[in-house]
């Protein structure tokens, strides 16, 4: 079976769905409803998280093969089954989904007071979709889960959204499954030359090198819109300023993450000529994204959309460490996008913790809450610097090991990830500066009221991350090292092959 | 020329067809005419198969022949019926009139 | 006792800045002045055990970091570079935490402040012991954001919260080329480990790099990254800014952490930058235009902070120049005495301000020597040390940094050499300019703040004679360790000079007119400026007024913020604007919304077919299928 | 003379005759009975349908094999829910009369006829007794002037499409000099090549059962039809003959006219890529919802015809499967139209669904999940649909016709989506009056079936491969 | 001379078809059909099917068009004049309807039989039998089926003009017992303006009682 005994990866996947229809039976009053929906959630999220836990502590971090393996038939004569199973890329992002749910049920406490109980539903359902997604072994599962995502999201931005929030939800929408659909045509052309959808199987397979850059465009455009890469990335901003605050965190916590997991999964090393093809143009991309919306972020003046922007940024350091396919920079994506999920997730938080208060995210109307409010600034201050990745926090290993990584590949590119350092710098320190230093100048400002327990636990956990991830990097390396180091030594197989076969540069 | 073939059947067919075909299209009067177009293309097929079963020695196309008026006698009966509540409705059965459905 | 060293400050720090509510203002702060005591203590025996014992060492903490190649772990490494730097920056923190007990004392949050000092030395503790690159850089950018924290102290201030940005984003600047430079040097030694780099340093000196030699660009982007944390020209624009921080942080700053990194980092790199004869060779230049450069502006600032600021950038030069004709050590002992000096300048400097309401224009001053006689007599021997007379420490370090220019026998060091002597002068003379300034001469001040000038509680004043015994003695004291007959077993490994280089030879047989050319520019510099200011006090203005040009040139600091303003914030703010704006909404939005309404036109274009007339649905059916006839018939 | 093969058609044209006779007798209302009695009697054919044999009869004009089965049964219960969906409507329309049911019955025994057809003509006989009903049914709320319109027009073009079949079936049948099935393949395998007049006629013929199944360009009719008829007799009108003319059109492509699957697959292509792209691009300005699910359908059936262009085995079953999970889709999303009544009175604009997700978020849900998977999203049913179409158009190289439709799918989900907004994110509307328990049975069912088939589509898959062996023989 | 009578048969059919759809009185529509009926059974007889030609004349011209004039006349339709779209549309239709036609004309002149049309024929004609009596024979057995089935469509028309067109008497002039009692006792007399009917005000009734007020709406709100 697997190391836990019993199939843990389906128990976590499936779990918040149980705890979905346990909420929806819930009956009541509305009070009564919502309160028992926000219960069950949390517990239920809990209850996966700490199930979670227990893979933390099975997986075997020298195996760089799959673990906790589950598999069952489902449309046997398509080659299409029902197989789950983690390796070092892919665990700890199941761990930062199951993290982040009980953090966005509780973030989502008071700040959610209409139709509780189906935000609830939604968020749940979410969870399974993630977890899911991360765990899925089939292609046409991950697809399925990949996509399903959609649908809560859709509905967590367009019911309990702001102002434009329909259009932020359509565009979120659309722009995914616009490149969704294009993968599913290129996951079917695998399916067709492999006679299965079965991803450690079709890693072993070889694409054929006419094929390559097809499905590789197709991934390409799944992808880079999640993640999303610069110039597909304008549906972020949008929907992470209408989203409410939970929904920006899961967004820029696991969503955007699966793009990054997306490349390194099925890109790099089902398609290795292609992605040494493509590495250039991705990386020219990812540069641009750096700077690009680095800038575009100095010039916000919604703290959301500035963080949006930000983490456009953030992706585009993760992109170029995929595809420089050398173990620095992967690792270094994988640190990055874990980091990132803690960071920007808790700078959304952040953010919503002062527009639960005002009801505004215009940085102009703010100033001075350090003054006011110092445990929150000192929080903010932390994940500020952990997003402009001072070294000690979760964002320095990551941009620190791309760098590396990029360097090795081409010092350009390299030098324009780390021109994110200076811009990145320079548009959190501005937004910090806006909202917390200064005067105080507005009265309503000055009734503010510092973390609430509630908010306490909710960043409580997110910090000790930030600082583990920055002080002690190799804790969590160690669960990617052996998988990424074969995917390294599997890819330059691939491409020693390619060249003397004369295809690949 | 003289004798008389399956050419001469089925030209007689398309040529009654493109006729039924045309007052289907071109018609902008009534939609009374219309319904006789559709007998008229249902009188070019039979003229067809009427010609197959000859030239063929088949009886089989007289039969599907037969079974088109039966079910064109039906067809009818119900197109008249449905006009004439058309008509109560609306008053009138122009071409042109009946188009409050569209978009 | 190492670890003590460095993470006492953290402790002291941790306690002040989490529970300094629970504590109070008072034990917060007297807990970090004890911590940083603790680890002044445990600095100055590691200071011994190390360079006087000879027995350096490396503390292994924990891996941190594990990746392919790449592994380095947090570490202590303590060799005589490690060991001068701490018990230098333990003793000096230690000494400003006591100083700001009473400068603080009026302050609201207290607790915070300190915090943030101790948590600023730690920082800067952890990059001189660092034992690999990446450790350093995480000193490196820590100490980059205490000084951003501190320097934004006071965040009500707008000026102080852009002084503490404009800090972090030029020190960003230099911290990307030094990235880059981590990044090469990865690449080129597959390690970030000193040991591992400088064990293989010779190996590869002959490495290149897209054809340049590997090592001369590491070590150019490792200077570029230095220049940014001790502002030299270019990446200098931050340090008058962060004037804005209260004074303890600005000597904090200038004297012992923070600026000197970058020094650190040369003497550290030693042994791969003697393998970068041009690196170098950039190195000597910069710094001699930095000295040279930073002295210009200082003759004509009225801010005191300022003034010795400007000194602090232009000495900083010296010791850059001094790195790059080969002589660390010197570089070291310039850094080491001037940390003294420096820090009881600035000290004084606050004293006096503390003793004018806050007040920091020199020419709101004057005439107050007598109601500050300790603080007078400070700032004078500060001076001197600074001026490089002799007997006081600066004399020591500064003319052996001039001497070794001089005896690189090169032509950047003969230029190092020019643009010291010139510094020097002016050194001299905007050091008396602002004595005399500050506290000569007829009072210039309101009644109202004359009256209250008074001399600085004690807690302030131990500090300061503390330091003006420093000032005084560590130079002939330290001078045959650091850079006298005793520097072999002094510095054992720590620092690597090229043996074909001979610089530690050269230093003692430099042309004897140097030392002579040396007094001399200090003497004279100090003469001009009594000349100047005390015998015609109406020159000066007369001469800005002859060449307002070149005086409001020097008086804008050469319009570098002005010219950065041009062509980076500006254009960046306008590039941002036009990328969101335009890029975004109007181009890149444009896809999808185009896409969007080419969908919405062309369903209305279909639905414009949908007439709801049954003949012309049956005229497209016909259509429909003579096209499908023809395709059929065509396609045969 | 193995006539009990045809049991399920003669059982039913029987109790049909006899429950006319029950509905005539008395003076009373009784449809309600009537309705009652009709559902019985499809229970049985389908039980007939199950329990059926295989082989021909007739004459070889009529065929049963697992294709004609399949088929039927979906037939069967798309009649059996839309029945169910019209009893309680028309009940509260005023209009609750006998013939209804016993009119979609005979339409249902004239879809089991076009099944089971294997004859030119047996496939005409069995067409027009569906059509006629239809014709009917179409405008049975005769004093609404847009009823009786859609009935006019929906005749006037069916008449036409008639004319078309029966033109080409003639020149078939003259080429052939035979009607039946089986012959005609033997005629049209043969090697020298078919003459060009057969290859117009089957042109005639597709044409015509494009009408049928409203692909593009024969499409015209769709949305005013569904949009004048009353809503129940559309929800009729939109599954069950659908499916029905789909197994016509794909019983006769896969058998006859197999062997000359390169003349007509242009065709198809074509008619497949005109209905995909006009069912996602015509819909998204509409207002009206049942226009919406008429252009919906139109798309709908443009990906059930890339799976008939594509051929094959894998390509056939796509199309069963997509039909019987559109089938499902479709009857549940106008169990939520049926729904829609307030004060009385039926609503059809969009817009009148706003609020439902606060004042009915059951019916919301439902309606959010047949949406969604209309759209193709997972893991709900309709994905899987698209996805059985489109695993054999990329197996069997239809590049261009694949990509096609997975944009088009992007378009169409904009349309889709503006529903679940409506309901969701727009200000609400008073709540809609009760629905009957009936619909409420019928929303379930599809619901849990497009919610839940991911789990189990094995059965179905293997039903539809079963179905499609047995007519590629 | 058979040839003769097919040309000049086919002529008539030909030109009365012709004049079905272009002639502007449906009435003289209905007649002309009713005159190509005559001559495409004409058609068939030349072509030796007796039955249908018979069948063609009874049911065809007996029923069918004999029902269409019916409606006409009983529709009562004006006699419209050709529409400006015509004209604009004319072209275009008659360019798709050329192409139409010499396509089928290009398709059936060269027209082939499959090589083994003979052997595939279903029922061929048996030799000494008329035409009748052969239809005979194979109508009830081989398509009995058909047949049948051709009895349901029979019967579905039936049920649907019926349903369609047959009214519970409500408009007939019938004797109305409510309306009569309603009715009251005095003549109001009205000024109707000029060119507006009396059809709003109802003179001759008393106002029906009102109708049940509209159910009360229940709020199905679910849960909020």
């Amino acid at each position: 079976m697997n190391a836990a005994g019993f199939p843990l990866l389906s128990l976590l996947t499936f779990l918040p769905l149980v705890g979905a229809l346990i909420i929806m039976l819930v009956r009541g009053d509305d009070a009564v409803v919502a309160s028992n929906a926000r219960w069950t959630a949390l517990w239920t999220s809990l209850i996966v998280f700490a199930l979670s836990l227990v893979l933390w502590a099975q997986f075997d971090t020298s195996v760089a093969g799959f673990q906790f393996q589950e598999q069952s038939e489902w449309m046997p004569d398509l080659g299409i089954g029902y197989h789950l199973g983690v390796d070092g890329i892919s665990v700890l992002f199941v761990l930062l989904s199951t993290l982040l749910t009980p953090i966005c049920i509780l973030a989502s406490w008071d700040s959610i007071q209409t139709r509780v109980r189906e935000y609830m539903i939604a968020f749940l359902v979410l969870e399974t979709m993630m977890i899911g997604m991360f765990v899925s072994l089939d292609f046409m599962l991950f697809y399925i889960f990949f996509e399903g995502v959609l649908i809560p999201m859709f509905l967590i931005i367009g019911v309990w959204g702001g102002a434009r929030r329909v259009y932020a939800a359509y565009k979120f929408f659309l722009y995914t499954f616009a490149g969704s659909v294009l993968m599913l045509l290129a996951i079917i052309v695998l399916w067709n030359s492999a006679g299965t959808t079965d991803i450690p199987e079709l890693m072993a397979k070889k694409v054929s090198s006419a094929w390559q850059p097809w499905i590789f465009f197709a991934f390409f455009a799944s992808f880079a819109v999640k993640v999303p890469m610069w110039p597909v990335h304008t549906w972020l901003p949008d929907a992470h300023v209408e989203a409410p605050t939970a929904g920006s965190v899961i967004l820029a916590g696991v969503l955007l993450k699966m793009g990054g997991y997306g490349f390194l999964r099925f890109s790099l090393p089902m398609l290795p000529e292609a992605s040494a093809q493509f590495a250039p143009f991705i990386f020219t991309l990812s540069v641009v994204a750096v700077v690009y919306t680095s800038l575009v972020a100095l010039a916000q003046t919604d703290m959301k959309k500035l963080i949006a922007y930000s983490s456009v940024a953030h992706m585009g350091i993760v992109t170029i460490g995929i595809f420089t396919a050398n173990v620095q920079g992967i690792e270094g994506a994988l640190f990055q996008m874990l980091s990132h999920g803690v960071v920007s997730a808790a700078l959304f938080l952040c953010v919503g913790v002062l527009y639960d208060r005002e009801h505004t995210r215009e940085i102009a109307r703010y100033g001075g809450v350090a003054k006011i409010i110092p445990a929150y600034a000192l929080v903010f201050m932390l994940f500020t610097m952990a997003s402009v990745a001072l070294p000690g926090t979760a964002g320095f290993p990551g941009e620190f090991l791309v760098i590396l990584g990029a360097w090795a590949v081409n010092p350009w590119v390299a030098l324009g990830a780390a021109t994110g350092m200076i811009l990145g710098a320079a548009y959190m320190l501005l937004l910090y500066r806006r909202v917390a230093f200064g005067r105080v100048t507005r009265d309503s400002l000055k009734g503010l009221a510092d973390l609430s327990p509630r908010e306490h636990a909710i960043f409580a956990p997110l910090i000790l991350l930030t600082l583990w991830m920055g002080l002690y990097p190799s804790s969590f390396t160690q669960f990617f090292q052996a998988s990424v180091a074969q995917l390294v030594q599997q890819h330059q197989t691939a491409m020693g092959v390619a060249r003397l076969a004369g295809v690949a540069p | 020329m003289f004798t008389i073939g399956l050419g001469h059947y089925l030209t007689v067919g398309a040529i009654l067809f493109v006729l039924g075909v045309f007052g289907i299209f071109m018609n902008r009067k009534n939609v009374i005419v219309i319904l006789m177009s559709v007998e008229l293309i249902l009188l070019s097929v039979n003229m067809n198969l009427v010609g197959f079963s000859a030239a063929l020695d088949d009886l089989a196309g007289q039969i599907f022949a037969m079974f088109i008026l039966t079910v064109a006698a039906a067809e009818a009966a119900i197109g008249l019926a449905i006009l004439v509540i058309y008509f109560r409705n609306r008053g009138t059965i122009e071409v042109e009139d009946i188009s409050a459905l569209k978009g | 006792m190492l670890v003590g060293a460095v993470f006492f400050p953290l402790l002291g720090a941790t306690i002040a800045g989490f529970f300094g509510r629970w504590i109070g203002d008072r034990a917060a702060q007297w807990v970090t002045v004890l911590c940083m005591a603790l680890a002044a203590l445990c600095g100055a025996l590691a200071f011994w055990q190390v360079a006087f014992l000879g027995q350096p060492q490396t503390v292994q903490i924990v891996t941190w970091l594990d990746v392919g190649d790449l592994e380095f772990n947090w570490a202590l490494r303590y060799d005589t570079l490690s060991a001068v730097m701490v018990a230098m920056v333990t003793f000096i923190s230690t000494l400003i935490h006591i100083y700001s007990v009473g400068y603080m004392s009026h302050d609201a949050t207290r607790p915070r402040f300190f915090a943030y000092l101790s948590l600023f030395t730690f920082m800067m503790l952890m990059l001189v012991t660092a034992d690999n690159l990446v450790q350093l850089f995480f000193g490196w950018e820590g100490v980059g954001l205490a000084s951003y924290l501190l320097i934004g102290y006071w965040y009500e201030k707008e000026s102080a919260c852009a002084a503490a940005m404009k800090a972090f984003i030029v020190n960003r600047v230099g911290d990307l080329f030094f990235m880059l430079g981590m990044a090469l040097t990865f690449a080129t030694f597959g390690s970030v480990e000193f040991s591992a780099i400088f064990a293989a340093a010779p190996a590869q000196a002959s490495a290149t790099f897209v054809g340049l030699p590997a090592l001369e660009v590491i070590g150019v982007l490792l200077f570029l990254g230095a220049c940014g944390k001790s502002a030299q020209l270019g990446l200098h624009t931050w340090l008058p800014d962060a004037m804005e921080g209260p004074t303890p942080v600005s000597a904090l700053i200038h004297a012992a952490t923070m600026v000197t990194a970058g020094v650190f980092l040369m003497a550290r790199m030693s042994p791969v930058m003697e393998f970068a004869p041009v690196a170098l060779a950039i190195v000597t230049v910069v710094g001699a235009s930095t000295a040279l450069f930073a002295a210009t502006i200082g003759c004509v600032q009225n801010d005191i902070k300022r003034i010795i600021a400007y000194s602090t950038c232009s000495q900083l030069g010296y010791m850059f120049f001094a790195a790059g004709v080969g002589l660390y050590q010197a570089a070291i002992f310039h850094l080491f005495t001037h940390a003294f000096f420096k820090a009881l300048l600035f000290l004084g400097a606050g004293s006096v301000i503390h003793a004018m309401s806050d007040e920091q224009d020199i020419r709101k001053m004057g005439g107050i020597w007598r109601k500050i006689p300790i603080t007078y007599a400070v700032m004078w021997v500060g001076s001197l040390a600074l001026a490089g007379i002799p007997l006081f420490a600066g004399y020591y370090s500064k003319d052996a940094i001039l001497e070794g220019a001089m005896a690189a026998h090169s032509g950047v060091g003969v230029y190092a050499f020019i643009c010291g002597a010139l510094a020097a002068f002016l050194t001299a003379f905007y050091s008396w300019r602002l004595i005399i300034l500050t506290f000569h001469g007829a009072p210039r001040a309101d009644a109202h703040t004359m009256d209250h000038v008074h001399e600085s509680p004690w807690v302030m004043l131990v500090p300061l004679l503390v330091l003006s015994i420093g000032a005084i003695t560590t130079g002939f004291v330290f001078a045959p360790y650091f850079i006298g007959d005793h520097a072999a077993e002094f510095w054992g490994a720590a620092i690597f000079n090229l043996p074909e280089k001979h610089m530690m030879e050269a230093l003692h047989h430099a042309p004897e007119w140097v030392p002579t050319v040396a007094k001399a520019v200090a003497f004279s510099g100090i003469g001009l400026a009594f000349l100047l200011y005390m015998g015609f006090p109406k020159v000066p203005g007369q001469l800005a007024a002859a060449v307002p040009g070149v005086y409001r040139f020097l008086l804008n600091k050469w319009y570098f913020d002005e010219l950065y303003d041009r062509i980076f914030v500006k254009p960046a703010m306008r590039a941002a604007n036009f990328l969101w704006k335009t890029g975004d909404t109007k181009y890149i939005d444009g896809m999808p919304n185009g896409a969007a309404s080419l969908a919405s036109g062309a369903s209305r274009g279909a639905v414009a077919l949908q007439t709801g007339r049954v003949a012309s649905y049956a005229f497209a059916m016909i259509i429909g299928l003579v096209v499908f006839v023809s395709i059929f018939l065509l396609g045969r | 003379m193995n006539w009990t093969l045809a049991l399920p058609e003669i059982v039913l044209a029987v109790s049909g005759l006899v429950i006319l006779l029950a509905g005539v007798i008395p003076k009373k209302d009784n449809s309600f009975a009537i309705s009652l009695a009709v559902l019985g009697a499809l229970l049985l054919a389908a039980v007939l349908v199950l329990a059926q044999k295989e082989g021909t009869a007739f004459g070889g004009q009529y065929v049963a094999d697992s294709f004609s089965g399949f088929m039927k049964l979906l037939c069967i219960l798309g009649a059996a829910m839309g029945l169910v969906l019209a009893m309680d409507f028309f009940e509260r329309e005023g209009l609750a009369r006998f013939e209804i049911p016993v009119l979609i019955l005979f339409a249902t025994t004239g879809m089991m006829v076009m099944i089971s057809a294997n004859d030119l003509m047996s496939l005409y006989m069995g067409l027009e007794l569906l059509s006629l009903p239809l014709y009917v049914l179409a405008a049975i709320d005769r004093d609404n002037s847009r009823a009786s319109e859609a009935g006019l027009k929906y005749f006037v073009l069916g008449a036409l499409a008639s004319g078309l079949l029966l033109y080409g079936a003639s020149l078939v049948y003259g080429f052939a000099g035979t009607t039946n099935f089986d012959r005609l393949a033997d005629a049209l395998s043969a090697q020298q090549g078919v003459s060009a007049g057969v290859i117009v006629g089957i042109v005639f013929i597709i044409a015509a059962l494009a009408f049928k199944i409203s692909a593009v360009p024969f499409h015209m009719w769709t949305p005013d039809v569904y949009e004048g008829a009353p809503t129940p007799i559309t929800a009729f009108f939109a599954s069950a003959p659908k499916i029905a003319a789909v197994a016509l059109l794909t019983r006769i492509l896969a058998g006859p006219f197999g062997d000359v699957a390169s003349q007509w697959q242009q065709v198809i292509i074509l008619a497949s890529l005109g209905s995909m792209v006009l069912g996602a691009l015509a819909a998204i300005g509409q207002r009206n919802i049942k226009r919406l699910m008429a252009y919906s359908s139109i798309g709908h059936i443009g990906f059930a015809l890339m799976g008939l262009a594509v051929g094959g085995e894998s390509g056939l079953r796509g199309v069963l499967v997509y039909m019987a999970i559109y089938l499902f889709m479709n009857i549940g999303a106008f169990a939520v139209l049926i729904a829609m009544r307030r004060d009385g009175r039926a609503v059809e604009g969009i817009d009148d669904l706003a609020g439902l997700g606060r004042n009915d978020p059951a019916m919301a849900l439902a309606m959010a999940v047949f949406m969604f998977s209309m759209a193709g999203v997972p893991p709900l049913a309709g994905f899987f649909g698209k996805l059985y179409v489109l695993l054999p158009a990329i197996e069997g190289g239809f590049y261009f016709l694949a990509l096609v439709g997975v944009l088009s799918s992007i378009v169409s989900a904009y349309y889709y989506l503006r529903v679940i907004k409506v309901m969701y994110f727009d200000p609400g509307l008073p709540g809609f009056d009760p629905r009957p328990a009936s619909l409420s049975v019928v929303l379930a069912g599809t619901g849990l079936f497009t919610a839940f088939f991911f789990l189990f589509p094995a059965p179905l898959l293997a039903a539809a491969r079963q179905a499609v062996a047995s007519i590629l023989g | 001379m058979i040839a003769l009578a097919f040309y000049l048969f086919a002529f008539i059919l030909i030109a009365s078809a012709t004049m079905v759809v272009t002639s502007r009185n449906p009435v003289h529509s209905v007649l002309y059909l009713i005159l190509a009926f005559f001559n495409a059974a004409a058609l068939f007889l030349i072509a030796g099917a007796e039955f249908l030609a018979m069948i063609l004349v009874i049911v065809y011209v007996g029923a069918v068009a004999v029902l269409f004039l019916f409606v006409v006349m009983m529709l009562d339709i004006d006699f419209t004049q050709l529409r400006e779209g015509f004209q604009r549309y004319a072209p275009f239709g008659a360019v798709v309807g050329g192409i139409l036609f010499l396509e089928l004309l290009f398709v059936l002149g060269a027209w082939q039989f499959s090589t083994d049309a003979a052997d595939l024929r279903l029922s061929p004609t048996p030799g000494g039998a008329s035409n009748t009596e052969a239809i005979g024979r194979v109508l009830y057995t081989d398509y009995i089926y058909l047949f049948q089935i051709s009895g349901l469509i029979l019967l579905v028309a039936m049920i649907g003009a019926i349903v369609l067109t047959l009214r519970d008497r409500k408009n007939t002039r019938a004797q109305s017992v409510e309306a009569q009692l309603a009715r009251l006792g005095q003549v109001e007399s009205l000024n109707p303006a000029l060119g507006q009917g009396v059809a709003t005000a109802d003179i001759l009734r008393r106002k029906l009682p009102e109708p049940p007020p509209p159910p009360q709406k229940i709020e199905h709100g679910g849960h909020h």
